[in-house]
């Protein structure tokens, strides 16, 4: 058995809309999103890059208990969402704060994990957000399993699954692409492939051309794009989304970009890369680009974007206030969803407890 | 009342559920046309179609994740693993995120999902083909963990499995795949959680599980010719543990010995001995004894009898529960 | 980071040197092997076919617990031997027991494993053959480290690493081929495709073109081979083994084979396919075909048969011979090999049997 | 004699271990340039060459499967898992592989292998990087399971692992890390499955290991100013287990407490409690009481304090050991 393949192979240049400078690149095959969408993306983008910043103060000022920052990803965190329908899903990591905020979810309670209150704060269900995952790539298998149920329902639902260069080397992401292409799941898998997986670049992950040259391998078209050029994001992710969609299956978008933060507040990137190699990729910034391009475009006054500014002051705001007061953590909740049912040995282990808190009074 | 075995017991009860309950979804490796290497889910891909009861890519950490995102969104999965240690590439499926998932969404998702595991020995399996590994699950806060001994607990037991609102981990010794006894299938589906003593007894106590329940039972018969009365015990259900049920018992005769097929070391053997003397302690004569596999890998076919816990080797254990003292 | 990726697709149709009826098929870039090797391929078929028949035997005389043959497979188990060097390993799994026999290893201990008397029965050192693996594509990985630990030594060691189908589908296949792949380790992988695992067919296995394409995800070469061709396999496996040894580093090698029995004897194929699908591939089998060719080309005569027939049989006799008694099974040993050192637990545990034992007598 | 922290002693004996022996190869995720995220790899890679410790691709199956490789071909690896949680990818590999393949080949092929886990709480780390993961290891034959509770420990435990013919899990207390003491490093390498009393005491024995042991030190010396005098006991290395010490301590006393990190169910402190009761259950006054995380997934950080077992909590056991029959 074998079928024709080519078509599956990814463009041997990831595709990009808007260059660097904020000029349009015509693509065959592709086309430049609608000015509203681009328009919307940018205030998205200046609201996701708003929200990294303040998610960096508040880690400074303890508030947050570490931050992954999405720094210089923001296109893809946005991109990634834009795209989505109500009805489908996310399946976010712990990079993808900001995308889980630009979804509509509170921000405060986006924050909770890494704020250490408790293991994820939002409604996976009312938000159609999965709980950001850490273990690297085992949600890609989750996210086949909710996109498979959907199909069987007969919903036309897309997941859209996100993970990093580094977790394309797990074998859970692997045997979630095979199970999604052998059952036809309408999954979109995005890599953020940003050169690093902490400390270890991009060469030691893999040999391979480039990792959208993976999908091959399961029979899925593979794509890669500019990951710091949101239009020719929305337009990717955008028809890889409607051939899900379409009962085409799922589909792999690599997107390039570059973790241009440390991996955490935690981590010393002077140990293992150079100033240099940095510096260009400020240069390539999401946000400047669609920027650029939407004022020489005419599409955006400085009214508007001062409208933007302030809706992204808004949101970092609700994030200090959010942040500001200590929650109350209750030490009940530690039993009380192990199961639908505390078994007897965890209302024993419970009543310890209480026993104690009553003594200490 | 129908004499059937476990086997046909186990797929009466997954067709009964997957009629019941439209949600309900079986899969994994060869459990389709073949209908499992077990003959367990025989039967049900011509019955309900391939989108109820279908093949996977051989991928048992796929198997599980798909099944935990089937879970997240409206279904009841209820996977096979085809051996025992053939789990083990879904472990962290099992322990980071079905266990968890409930927890981890203050009670937002929980994971309805049952694991058929067919387990432990006595069948001439080849290595791989035999662990008893009913520990590594049953440490793991967020997993329910069963065992039947018999066709009517296989039914009752895998029904309640399906209907749980939590993942269990379901084990089905294989060595009583087909051993064949009557059932009544019309019983109301029973809880999970709940111990019962198998047979009643004065002087001691055996607490056994899953494959060890019938050697148990041959035990107690034989200490009788020998005029000594052994109560048995049968947990079927690991986690939750029935304390009740278990230190009445222990309680009632003051000497006990726990019989597992698995390895002691750190084993829910060793948890039924700490929790029943931490409860018990001053009704017991002597200290609770443990028949249990030796700490090794499964042995080859040609030596799993020196493994598997034996009549002799319980009665000797019964022997030295220091009579002296009574 | 792209680099041009054409050269690492395989073939759209597998390599074939010698057609089902035995007649050369002229191929650009691969050569028919030389006469010499062609016949010491043709006389380790029969030997290999004798194997798996007198298995078989054994296996309704209750001599073995259980046999997976590689009836029809006989190609690929002795060309991915006969192309190795002494000093070279092969990682076979439990359907390869014809290849370990053609590695030289001694019948009976080769069948330890399947009849019961201990997990593995050669020594794997001495005859560079690893333990057969049961759990499926776990052993590849080990295949990349003994690899690995030869080329730090300067050793110029190449490992065969067999696996089948459905093996590919095991995220330890992904983590086995990218490990090789970023630290250039000289391994070969071979794919017996035998369109099975078990019961589920290959459709249900991959919706890939083939699974060489899988190679190009990691940067690896994918090559594809009839699987009955000899002639083709040693010259693919041929040049794949010298591409790893030059430091080309790994090769995967997807060869096109069926299983024409059962998975196993305890298997019930009627279950899930049909005598039909099976009749077309009997008349593709290993054996007649280079059989044919040798004989067309003159390379071979009767009485050379007659040989190659009478080794065989002196291998089946050896196995009916080894097979036939009943191994003395020590207890003793269930203790010995535990660790180095049996741990104080271990020595209470092995006197409490031999007392049994003793109070037996 | 100098004073340091467990993670210098653990740097250290790597350094040592690589320059006394060059099939000594250290790999993992980010322990190369980086030195690993708690910098126990620290300077490796640079004195030592991206040859004998490196960085590996993301996949811990495909880290420790491969180190099973290269042990089969005469090195001695030693690998790093990032973070508890994330050592279970490698479930399989460990159990069915690096803990079985001297038994499979009849003691033909050994696997000299060390995994090293940073492991447990107390760190405020958020979930998946705070798992007691010990059962799942104690409870597989083959492999021999170690855990230091200060940094002369650390380095001669470590040392002793590398220098095994056999696999070893070393299970590095997180939340000890930056704790300093003195430490001789010129002392011969101690043996592995050698107990220690840490504080003599004669009304009642603490048995702990690892990040607990500190924790029942503190416990210790808070009970004597209430003029309760408390043995501890360091176990150091779970399997093998030194039941020789233990037993001899706990009849020294007569009464004991487990204190340990971990779950409590199906764990580690069930078999210390199983097997010690079974040894000197005529020695004690009262049942051997536990003091164990609860059986739950480990809280978020905000909450961790509950799960930790604490010195009131280990005080409050101890006066539960029925005193009265004295
Ligand atoms: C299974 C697993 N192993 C290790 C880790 C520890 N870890 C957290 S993030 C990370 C790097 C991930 O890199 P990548 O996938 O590229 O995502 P990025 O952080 O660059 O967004 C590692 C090793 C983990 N979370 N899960
Ligand atoms: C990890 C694991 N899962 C499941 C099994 C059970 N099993 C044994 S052979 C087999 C089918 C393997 O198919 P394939 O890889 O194509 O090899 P073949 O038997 O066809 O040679 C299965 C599912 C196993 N041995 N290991
Ligand atoms: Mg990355
Ligand atoms: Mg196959």
């Amino acid at each position: 058995m074998t079928r024709d393949a080519a078509h599956l192979l990814p463009s041997t240049e990831p595709v990009t809309l808007i260059d660097p400078d904020g000029h349009p690149v015509p693509q065959v095959g592709h086309s430049m999103p609608d000015p509203q969408a681009l328009v919307r993306a940018y205030a998205a983008l200046i609201t996701a890059r708003r929200f990294n910043d303040q998610a960096n103060a508040l880690v400074r000022q303890g508030r947050l208990a570490v931050y992954p920052s999405s720094h210089g990803q923001e296109a893809c965190q946005v991109a990634c969402v834009q795209v989505l329908a109500d009805g489908d899903w996310l399946f976010p990591t712990y990079r993808d704060t900001a995308a889980i905020v630009t979804r509509g979810v509170d921000p405060v309670q986006a924050l909770t994990l890494l704020r250490g209150d408790w293991h994820s704060g939002y409604d996976p269900l009312a938000t159609r957000v999965a709980p950001q995952a850490t273990p690297l790539a085992t949600h890609l298998l989750h996210a086949v399993g909710v996109a498979h149920a959907a199909r069987l329902r007969g919903d036309d639902t897309v997941v859209m699954a996100v993970c990093g260069d580094g977790a394309t080397s797990e074998g859970d992401f692997h045997e979630a692409l095979n199970f999604a292409a052998v059952f036809r799941t309408p999954v979109v898998f995005l890599v953020q492939n940003n050169e690093y997986a902490i400390s270890v670049p991009l060469a030691r992950q893999t040999a391979a051309p480039s990792l959208a040259h993976k999908g091959i391998g399961y029979g899925v078209k593979g794509e890669r794009v500019d990951g710091n050029d949101v239009a020719a994001l929305l337009d990717v992710l955008g028809s890889a989304v409607d051939r899900a969609r379409a009962g085409e299956g799922p589909q792999l978008v690599e997107a390039h970009t570059y973790r241009v933060q440390a991996h955490t507040n935690a981590d010393d990137p002077g140990r293992y890369r150079s100033e240099e190699e940095v510096t260009p990729w400020l240069g390539r910034d999401p946000l400047t680009r669609v920027e650029t391009y939407l004022r020489g475009a005419g599409l955006i006054t400085e009214s508007d974007k001062s409208g933007f500014v302030a809706q992204a002051e808004a949101i970092a705001e609700r994030m200090r206030a959010g942040l500001g007061e200590e929650p109350v953590a209750d030490y009940r909740e530690l039993f009380a969803y192990v199961y639908a049912e505390p078994t007897p040995q965890l209302r024993e282990q419970q009543a310890l407890v209480s026993d104690e808190l009553a003594r200490e009074k | 009342m129908e004499k059937l075995t476990m086997a046909n017991a186990l797929n009466r009860a997954l067709r009964d559920a997957l009629r019941a309950d439209d949600t309900v979804m079986v899969f994994g490796e060869d459990v389709g046309p073949l209908g499992g290497v077990f003959r367990i889910t025989d039967g049900l891909t011509a019955e309900f179609g391939d989108q109820r009861c279908f093949d996977t890519p051989l991928a048992e950490s796929g198997i599980l994740g798909m099944a935990i995102g089937m879970a997240m969104n409206g279904l009841r999965p209820v996977v096979e693993m085809q051996f025992d240690a053939f789990a083990y590439p879904a472990f962290e499926q099992l322990v980071s995120h079905a266990a968890k998932m409930r927890n981890r969404t203050r009670g937002r998702v929980g994971i309805p999902l049952v694991i058929r595991v067919p387990y432990a020995g006595g069948v001439g399996g080849v290595e791989h083909h035999c662990d008893s590994s009913e520990a590594y699950y049953a440490h793991t806060p967020g997993l329910h963990v069963v065992a039947p001994a018999d066709p009517a607990d296989a039914y009752g037991l895998l029904r309640a499995a399906i209907e749980s609102p939590d993942p269990v981990v379901f084990l089905e010794p294989k060595k009583l795949y087909f051993s064949r006894a009557e059932a009544d299938l019309s019983l109301p589906v029973p809880p999970i959680g709940r111990a019962v003593v198998r047979r009643e007894g004065t002087d001691a106590t055996l607490i056994a599980y899953g494959p060890a329940v019938p050697v148990a039972l041959e035990a107690a018969e034989a200490a009788a010719q020998e005029g000594r009365s052994l109560q048995v015990v049968d947990l079927r259900s690991i986690v939750p543990f029935d304390d009740e049920t278990v230190c009445a018992a222990v309680r009632s005769t003051g000497r006990a010995v726990v019989v597992a097929e698995a390895a002691g070391f750190a084993s829910v053997s060793s948890e039924v001995v700490a929790r029943v003397t931490e409860r018990c302690f001053h009704s017991l004569h002597a200290p609770i004894r443990r028949v249990t596999g030796f700490d090794i890998p499964y042995p080859p076919p040609k030596l799993e009898h020196v493994q598997l816990p034996s009549v002799d080797r319980i009665l000797d254990a019964v022997d030295e529960l220091q009579w002296e003292y009574a």
